[in-house]
């Protein structure tokens, strides 16, 4: 399934631009995929720190990734 | 949106006067107001601007979610929280919190915890630029 | 005066914005403020008015003594007191209160420690107005 | 020897003036004072519990009343 991820502040200063489609296998978690961004994108190492929202809603690393997700990496904060 | 609660993030330059007079109700006591400022140094280095960008759909519903949090948690009346996205200058506001309650004690704890819970969950990114260079702030904790 | 304290005692409307001002400070990473407003009601009762009368010269001296020990205590950079004599309707401003510091821990401390302290110490009287007759406020504690 | 005496808020009203002139002996103390009051102003019952500031500061109830002393009642403040 594909699957479109979201990158924002000094990710996307690695990956290069804003936003991405992956072409997942099913029952993957946000663990899973984290594995895979570090692995396509050797620049992620912090990555496994960083939270992960599904659909603008933070979730937890076993959290199962469904079809039709938009998957948003969020490395940490600064507003305010 | 709620009645009671005044949420922005946008691009043009943030005022404090809107934000208490959105508070302001003729039965509060006191409205507690955070306003964040541009520093002109970080860690001893001198910052020349700042440029804050945002998930801006999702933050928008984080800082709903603060608001209403502040809300149930404390007695207070209306908050208003407003966010500026974009370049800023040193001394330019990025932030602006204002809560109104009958009695002050309640706005005083919902704004700082509102401005606390904004740093830790809103998805809201700083740069600092300075003389030789930008960084991302936080982004290795 | 010292050029880190701001303290007013005026029958002219007391300006938020002035306060901002002169605390803000381009090495403050932000600003608390408390901003007082007649309330509507008190104890259930209407009230129509306030005013505020002082002992002024006395008045100043402790207002200038609270900022004075907000300085020494807190990590703080400046702060204003202004304080409203004479008559005010509802909504109006009787006391604003702004304070700038690097950390903003520090703001909202010294923020809450001026107000409290001010309505504990500073010789200035409230007297509401019903539309039955007056009062000073605690004035049988 | 004369001490004039400034009158604040409820006081002011109870008195019906803002301020009075009064002929004290030597060596009294601000409660010595507070009593010659409520002898002289029978509305004056609650002034044991008033604050007292001689020359614009806060005084102690055994403040030892001198020449040129310029005395206030400060009732339960109320500003903020």
């Amino acid at each position: 399934m594909n699957i479109k991820t979201l990158f924002f502040g000094v990710t996307r200063d690695i990956i290069g631009e804003g936003s991405a489609i992956f072409d997942l296998n099913e029952d993957l978690t946000i663990a899973d995929f984290q594995n895979i961004l570090t692995k396509n994108y050797s620049g992620l190492t912090d990555i496994k720190s960083f939270a992960v929202a599904v659909n603008e809603e933070y979730v937890t690393e076993d959290y199962k990734i469904q079809e039709n997700d938009i998957i948003a990496i969020i490395p940490p904060v600064s507003g305010g | 949106m709620k009645e009671n609660i005044s949420i922005k993030l946008t691009t043009n330059k943030l005022r404090l006067q809107e934000c208490i007079d959105f508070v302001q109700d003729n039965s509060c006591g006191g409205i507690a107001t955070f306003v964040g400022t541009v520093r002109n140094h970080t860690k001893g280095k001198e910052v020349k601007q700042l440029e804050f960008s945002a998930y801006t759909s999702m933050a928008i519903k984080e800082l709903q979610k603060i608001a209403e949090q502040a809300l149930d948690e404390f007695d207070i009346l209306k908050i208003a929280i407003h966010h500026a996205e974009g370049l800023l200058q040193i001394g330019e506001v990025p932030v602006i919190i204002a809560v109104s309650s009958v009695h002050r004690g309640a706005s005083f704890k919902a704004c700082e915890y509102a401005i606390d819970t904004l740093k830790e969950t809103v998805p809201i990114w700083k740069k600092e630029y300075f003389k030789d260079g930008e960084v991302w702030v936080n982004a290795h904790p």
